[in-house]
């Protein structure tokens, strides 16, 4: 299932997000440039608080304005700049080109509304349906990612329904209009292991479904490995590492990268408390060191890196390391 | 580097503009409708159809019941003499006021001994169409109504207020209050010898009496209406008299006139008519004419003196008031005698009338820090210390800032509408000595340290509360600290009376309106026998006053008993017992249409059926006409 | 049929409650109340006379005796007569109707209006018109409701003013005349309420707007009008129907006081206040006990509201 | 569930102690709640001038004649029986803060006390006792209790203050409640249980605390409140006993108004205008910068 070759569905150009807070302003995003190409599944992997919920919340320019702002950049989808768009515009594009599904399966679904009637109103939003003929259609869609008795499910609220039953729903939403970019913060974290497995997998079956482009923002790098054939390693708001899955696991070039895989724990791995932790905590967004940012915390640390910041080598496939592995 | 704002979306701003739209259009639509429907000053008649002549007027406060057996307060007797008659009524026009037959033919005829009066009612007077009689049509009035009527002042099941005018006055009648109050059981001084003649049998002379047969205490009632409507007849009156009720809330009354009303041509001259004085009102117009005039009589109840006076000069929503003090400047262009300045007398007629009673404050002798003491010293100082702040008291800048210096004070207790009011009694005791009191104070060893505290007690209220502000900087004037002059405030009237009747102010201010123009009313109030709970609130006692009192009150009107008030008024004035008094003026406006000459002193609304409108609509101010 | 069991189950419970407002309005308003015995003696009453009336009017018997009596009075809904010596339900039905005619235009429209402004202000949170009506709501709540009358009925109804509406007074005999008198009046509580209503609304919809699921809703391209007027709207629906239900009985028995007094309209507020004042315990008892089970039918009614507008909501 | 969902929720127990801290900071770096806050000290001080005579002390004299309009020596002029209107006005600032502040500290601890109570004995006779009494409490409409308080204390100058001390508590006790019960759940709670902590060492010093900023933003709002209401009391003949204060002003003004003599209705209405507007614009940054979920 690699990816198909060709133009990319989503292009990021120096995409900077910033958040004015009672202390001044914080960089949550720092130019950040990728790309995401037909059909693949695109990992945005890193601690929490580096700022890869806000770049996924800014491709669909979710991210809450006032206190935030996109101060820079671009997010072209199909070769048409999101960030200038008028907010008609972008309404109609969001939930039929580009999707977005959420971590917290409990409260993203509105509690007073029935499942159908949340996903009649995306359907007719977008679909030329009446609400009639919308239902079958969810019916349908919910029947897809594996929930039994859809028709009846449709009737249900939110907290009638388990936590991976509504997962599954606001799967089902996010693929009702055939998107072109689907993007999955933290999908699976709400979720015990067991189900877990079983979305991920509805996932990847869907994914070879539709046929579309997925950025998977999360933290857990097993969920990359399984499921992403490129990832993108954030920190502090700045990809600090980028290539293909496979690279990245076996020969990760940037010290956090490593540090990252070092704390994941093995089967063969005997007692949790020997595992690798990578000293020191994140630099406070209000206070980034001059130079590399993760500097402090990095054991190979050398007097340039604390004096300039590194850049990033590649696109597709770089590191943002003055003295890379 | 761009910066991506939130464009308003179209959609949105539609959204929300077509609901404000739409509210906005709502808006306009009923102010629309209301408009069309004459939103303007409304015809206050409501209802009524513009062919009936309306009379509306506004009074301060509205009554609390319309039954005669508790028609104590002021507000209560303007409806009650409306709905009901009484035996006599006050000429409409004689200052001062004159006694006259109403439903009696004439005045009694009475026996040598002055105990036995003698009454004859007029034939053929008719209560008003009612349920409660067989077949809805009203009785012929007779004598044996006004017996039941004064019972049932002697009846403690109906709490009645006028009982004190003729307790002990009447022979038998507490008895058979002693003895149940069985309306079955006959009262030997009372007695019916036929349908329209009257006895009343007395204990003592009572030269009074005819007089408290003019108030509304005495009105008859239709033992039929009690029997049906009970309590109800408080909401309910069913009288003789010349307006009938239509609706009774706190918020008016509404009247209609008694189609039924004897036919009784009016004769301007027995009214006590001066032509001098009250021709401008165009009262000559009811010349020879059977009242009442108007077909509805409106009582609006207002508070707010600064509400009513809106209503009347805004149109003729109200079209009788009080001039409100606080307008005084604004209305008047002289206030002796009392005109308008010319805007205002284009459009009004204005009559000032002084009011029969007083307000004054008498010091409770019952506290030994200035009444009486076992100690003889102290209490002579305590009467230095009461005369001291008799002379602190500024009765002048108290009639300018509350009366606009149109109040009339005097020494005494005997007030000017009295007629034995003696206008030549030396006004010391009502002129301020602020050195004089000092040095009395000094000489009598009070000091800023030994001076008794204050306590001046009034209702909770504005009004009271700068009266007693104002009473607090004269006394700080003569030597007192502020904080020995301390205000208690009770919530209600009931509430001060309760302390008033108790003995528990040391400072009682209050107000008594004349019940019948004798000065006995007022000489009573100082009466040993009358002490609390009764209404001498000063519980003052001294013999000599007491005995004049008693000598007095069984004599007919003669220059003798009015000699034996002017003793009495300077036994009151020697002992500083009461710091008094003034009369206020009420000045009454009325809108050029209105044929009317106003009062509320004794009169009580008596007056009201002989009011009448001229057609002309108010607004059109009388242009020139009546200027 | 749930609902019916609910409610009466819901009553039984309000017993206590009705219980507990009526000892304490009888043991303020009636037993420590003003004594009414002074206003119905005359101007020169003997001791005996004083003890009759206290007799008439029940003064001399135990508290308990009287305020059994009241209980009785509320289970027959017989309050006996007023001291006007009209019936106390006749009284009522008098002067409640008009109270409700004189408050509901401008209780409907203080909150309709200040949802309106909330939802504009919650719209363009942050920006110009959101500050500007926040400001205005935060003047509204500053001035004084007693100012705001007075200021009214100054500039509306007085010759020295626009002189549009009647002064004061009451006559609902025709539309005409009811929106004439009523106007002023509804203007004056709407000014007081809207400051407050509006800043309650908007930090409720605010509130709900950080919510995950309004993310959803925009990340799905339900345009931001939509998402407000439905969405969040519904999910607003229970903070609002407490704060409406639970001002009603404020709003029906006392809030209608102040306009009442000052314009002269003779509704419950004015004659409950009235009968405070002269201490006429029939009709205090009567407003007393109406208003303790209104309540109580408040508390019912709103949680079956609650059910009505929320699926997660449970009658048990 | 019949439980009023309450707006404030619990503040981020791990800073506890920096919470009061961010807090100051953020208030003052909030211009409007700073100017607020001027405004209303310098009400306070012209009150502690009143309370301490160094002005105003000539509040009931009479210094003039009626109705003098304002000049150099009577800077509002005069009312009816020629007393200072500026005097009055400024001493009744002091009145406003003894009312406002009487009544919002004893109701905002009474608030505190039995919220506590009722919330950390939840579901228990206390916590139905005092529900019990806040619902009875909350369906007496407010101007008839305090009416009826007024005239069941026909002597007690302090009769105005405690009606509004027993009506003002439920609200506070209501938001008290309910934070309590979700604060006995902490861990600290329950260690402080284990550990054999008496209950009311728990209430007092573990749990009341930790709701101090809900307090200190319920006593401004209370202090509000109190001096709004005095006005209208005071109107109904049901306020200040003995004194002087804006709402007696207005009471006064009330018939002058339509006289054409405005001094006594605008002295009081704008200088209360001005303390209940800084008072709000108060309690809104207090609340802002007390509002765990915006400190920064």
């Amino acid at each position: 299932m690699a990816g198909d070759a060709g133009r990319p569905v989503l292009k990021v150009r120096d995409l900077t997000v910033e958040f004015a807070t009672e202390d001044g302003v914080i960089r949550a995003v720092d130019s950040v440039s990728f790309d995401v190409l037909p059909n693949e599944t695109l990992g945005l992997v890193g601690e929490s608080g580096c700022g890869k919920t806000v770049t996924g919340l800014a491709m669909l320019r979710l991210i809450p304005m006032p206190p935030g702002r996109i101060a820079s950049g671009s997010i072209e989808l199909d070769g048409r700049d999101l960030v200038p768009l008028p907010n008609r515009d972008l309404e109609d594009l969001r939930g039929r080109d580009i999707s977005m599904i959420f971590q917290e399966p409990m409260t993203a679904l509105n509690p007073v509304f029935t499942i159908g009637n949340q996903m009649t109103d995306v359907l007719c939003r977008h679909r030329d349906l009446t609400r009639r003929q919308a239902r079958p259609v969810a019916a349908e869609l919910l029947a897809k990612v594996g929930i039994p008795e859809p028709a009846d499910r449709l009737e249900d609220y939110p907290h009638q329904l388990s936590g991976g039953m509504r997962q599954r729903v606001m799967i089902a939403m996010a693929l009702s209009c055939n998107p072109k970019l689907l993007i999955a913060d933290e999908p699976t974290t709400a979720l015990d292991v067991t189900t877990q497995a079983q979305v991920l997998e509805q996932f990847r079956v869907l994914q070879a479904e539709f046929r579309m482009a997925v950025v998977l923002v999360t933290h857990d790098l097993g969920v990359v490995a399984e499921t992403c054939q490129r990832a993108l390693v954030m920190y502090c708001g700045s990809i600090v590492e980028s290539g293909t899955t496979a690279d990245l696991f076996s020969r990760p070039r940037h010290p956090y990268t490593a540090g990252l895989l070092a704390s994941i724990p093995r089967l063969r791995s005997e007692r949790l408390a020997e595992l690798p932790v990578i000293p020191g905590r994140v630099p406070d967004l209000l206070n980034l060191p001059a130079g590399c940012r993760f500097a402090d915390r990095c054991p190979r640390v050398q007097e340039r890196c604390r004096a300039e910041r590194p850049v990033l080598t590649g696109r597709d496939s770089g590191v943002a390391c003055h003295f890379p592995l | 580097m761009k910066i991506v704002g939130k464009k308003f979306p179209r959609k949105a701003i539609s959204v929300l503009f077509v609901g404000l739209n739409r509210l906005i259009s709502a808006f306009l639509a009923i102010f629309l409708v209301c408009s069309l429907a004459g939103c303007g000053p409304p015809s206050g008649s409501g209802a009524a159809s513009p062919a009936l002549k309306t009379f509306h007027f506004a009074m301060d406060q509205a009554p609390t019941t319309l039954d005669p057996v508790q028609g104590a307060n002021i507000y209560a007797n303007f409806v009650i003499v409306n709905a009901y008659d009484t035996l006599y009524s006050y000429q409409y026009l004689a200052r001062p006021y004159l006694l006259k037959p109403n439903l009696a033919v004439d005045f009694p005829t009475v026996s040598a001994d002055g105990l036995i009066y003698t009454f004859r009612l007029k034939k053929g007077v008719r209560f008003i169409d009612d349920p409660c009689f067989p077949g809805g049509r009203g009785r012929e009035v007779v004598a044996e109504d006004f017996i039941y009527s004064i019972k049932r002042q002697f009846d403690p099941e109906n709490q009645p207020q006028g009982a004190w005018l003729w307790q002990g006055r009447i022979t038998g009648l507490d008895e058979w209050k002693a003895a149940g109050s069985d309306y079955a059981q006959p009262v030997s001084g009372l007695r019916a010898i036929d349908e329209h003649t009257l006895e009343i049998r007395l204990t003592r002379p009572y030269p009074q009496l005819t007089a408290t047969l003019a108030q509304g205490y005495s009105a008859l009632v239709p033992r039929e209406a009690v029997e049906k409507y009970g309590k109800g007849l408080g909401v309910r009156p069913v009288g003789s008299g010349p307006f009938r009720l239509v609706s009774y809330d706190t918020a008016r009354v509404v009247m209609e006139r008694n189609p039924n009303y004897r036919q009784e041509p009016v004769d301007l001259a027995a009214e006590g008519y001066n032509p001098a004085t009250q021709k401008f009102s165009g009262v000559e117009a009811i010349q020879g004419r059977s009242p009442p005039f108007i077909d509805r009589l409106e009582f609006n109840f207002i508070n707010e003196s600064s509400a009513s006076w809106s209503s009347f000069t805004k149109g003729d929503e109200v079209q009788l008031t009080v001039l409100p003090i606080e307008q005084i400047d604004r209305v008047l262009a002289s206030k002796r005698p009392v005109t308008l300045r010319p805007e205002y007398a284009a459009k009004y007629h204005v009559y000032g009338g002084l009011e029969a009673g007083f307000v004054f404050t008498a010091f409770n002798m019952d506290y030994p820090e200035f009444g009486y003491n076992p100690d003889p010293e102290r209490e002579r100082r305590n009467q230095a210390l009461r005369c001291a702040m008799l002379k602190g008291y500024d009765w002048e800048a108290r009639n300018h800032s509350w009366y606009f210096g149109l109040g009339e004070y005097f020494p005494g207790i005997i007030v000017p509408a009295s007629p034995e009011f003696d206008p030549a009694l030396s006004r010391a005791s009502v002129t301020r000595d602020v050195a004089g009191a000092r040095k009395l104070l000094k000489d009598n060893g009070w000091t800023p340290d030994n001076l008794p505290t204050i306590v001046y007690g009034t209702t909770a209220g504005t009004t009271e509360r700068l009266f007693f502000e104002q009473f607090r900087a004269w006394m700080r004037d003569i030597g007192f600290p502020r904080a020995k002059v301390v205000q208690k405030t009770y919530a209600n009237f009931g509430d001060i009376s309760r302390a008033w009747k108790r003995s528990q102010l040391p400072l009682v201010a209050k107000g008594w309106g004349l019940d019948y123009p004798d000065a006995e009313n007022t000489l009573q109030l100082f009466y040993g026998p009358n002490a609390s709970p009764g209404s001498n609130d000063a519980n003052w006692k001294n013999p000599e006053y007491d005995r004049l009192y008693e000598e007095s009150s069984v004599l007919q009107p003669s220059p003798e008993r009015t000699a034996l008030y002017h003793r009495m008024n300077q036994i009151v004035l020697d002992d500083c017992v009461a710091i008094t008094g003034i009369s206020r003026t009420r000045i009454y406006l009325w809108h050029k249409n209105v044929i009317a000459v106003p009062d509320r002193e004794i009169l009580g609304g008596f007056w009201l059926k002989y009011v009448d409108l001229k057609p002309e609509p108010a607004n059109i101010p009388a242009l020139v006409k009546g200027g | 049929m749930e609902i019916l069991q609910y409610a009466l189950r819901k009553l039984l419970a309000g017993l206590p409650l009705i219980f507990g407002v009526t000892l304490v309005s009888f043991a303020l308003m009636v037993y420590f109340g003003p004594d009414m015995t002074y206003q119905l003696l005359g101007k020169n009453p003997t001791p005996e006379q004083i003890l009759e009336v206290r007799h008439q009017l029940g003064y001399d018997q135990p508290f308990l005796q009287r305020y059994l009596g009241f209980l009785r009075e509320i289970v027959t809904f017989n309050f006996g007569e007023s001291s006007t010596g009209e019936p106390v339900t006749a009284l009522l039905a008098k002067t409640i109707p008009v109270s409700l005619i004189l408050i509901l235009p401008g209780f409907i429209l203080g909150h309709v209006v200040g949802l309106l402004l909330a939802l504009a202000a919650a719209y363009w949170r942050g920006r110009w018109p959101d500050k500007l009506i926040m400001a205005i709501a935060v003047i509204g709540m500053s001035v004084s409701f007693l100012i705001v009358i007075i200021g009214f009925q100054i500039v509306l109804s007085s010759s020295d003013g626009l002189d549009l509406f009647p002064v004061r007074g009451w006559n609902a005999s025709s539309l005409g005349s009811y929106l004439s008198y009523v106007t002023v009046p509804t203007l004056a509580t709407m000014f007081v309420a809207l400051g407050y209503d509006t800043r309650f609304y908007r930090s409720v919809i605010v509130e709900e707007m950080t919510r995950d699921h309004v993310r959803t809703a925009r990340a799905f391209g339900l345009p931001e009008s939509r998402i407000l007027l439905r969405n969040i709207l519904k999910n607003c629906l229970i903070p609002f129907i407490t704060r409406v239900m639970f001002s009603i009985p404020q709003v029906a028995i006392g809030g209608a006081l102040l306009i009442e007094s000052y314009f002269g309209i003779p509704g419950i507020g004015k004659a409950t206040y009235e009968a405070i004042v002269t201490g006429d315990q029939p009709v205090l008892k009567a407003v007393v006990s109406l208003t303790a089970i209104l309540f109580v039918l408040v508390v019912i009614l709103n949680d079956v509201l609650y059910r009505v507008v929320d699926p997660r909501v449970t009658l048990k | 569930m019949n439980a009023v969902t309450l707006p404030l929720t619990a503040p981020n127990r791990a800073s506890g102690e920096s919470l009061w801290h961010k807090a100051a900071r953020k208030f003052g770096r909030d211009r409007l709640g700073m100017l607020a806050l001027g405004v209303v000290l310098a009400y306070f001080l012209v009150a502690l001038g009143a309370w301490l005579g160094w002005w105003a002390g000539g509040w009931a004299d009479l210094t003039g004649t009626k109705w003098e309009p304002v000049s150099s020596a009577h800077w509002f002029g005069t009312n009816i029986i020629g007393q200072d209107i500026f005097d009055r006005a400024v001493f009744s600032t002091a009145t406003a803060f003894e009312v406002g502040l009487s009544v919002a500290l004893a109701a905002t601890f009474i608030g505190a006390v039995f919220g506590a109570f009722a919330g950390f004995f939840v579901g228990s006779w206390i916590d139905e006792f005092l529900l019990w009494c806040m619902g009875v409490l909350d369906a007496i409409p407010f101007y008839l209790f305090v009416a009826a308080v007024a005239y069941a204390l026909t002597d007690n100058p302090w009769a105005m203050q405690v009606a509004m001390i027993a009506t003002f508590w439920v609200g506070t006790g209501r938001l008290i409640r309910g934070e309590v019960i979700k604060l006995r759940g902490m861990e600290y709670v329950e260690a402080a249980h284990s550990i054999g902590v008496s209950e009311l060492a728990i209430i007092f010093r573990h749990i009341l605390p930790n709701t101090g900023h809900i307090l200190l933003v319920q006593a401004s709002i209370t202090f509000v409140s109190a001096i709004k209401a005095e006005v209208i009391l005071s109107f109904l003949g049901l306020g200040i006993k003995d004194g002087m204060s804006w709402g007696l002003m207005i009471d006064e003004s009330t018939k002058e108004v339509l006289a054409g003599f405005y001094n006594n209705f605008l002295a009081a209405s704008l200088l209360m205008f001005g303390l209940v507007m800084a008072f709000n614009a108060v309690a809104d940054a207090l609340q802002d910068a007390l509002d765990p979920r915006k400190v920064g």
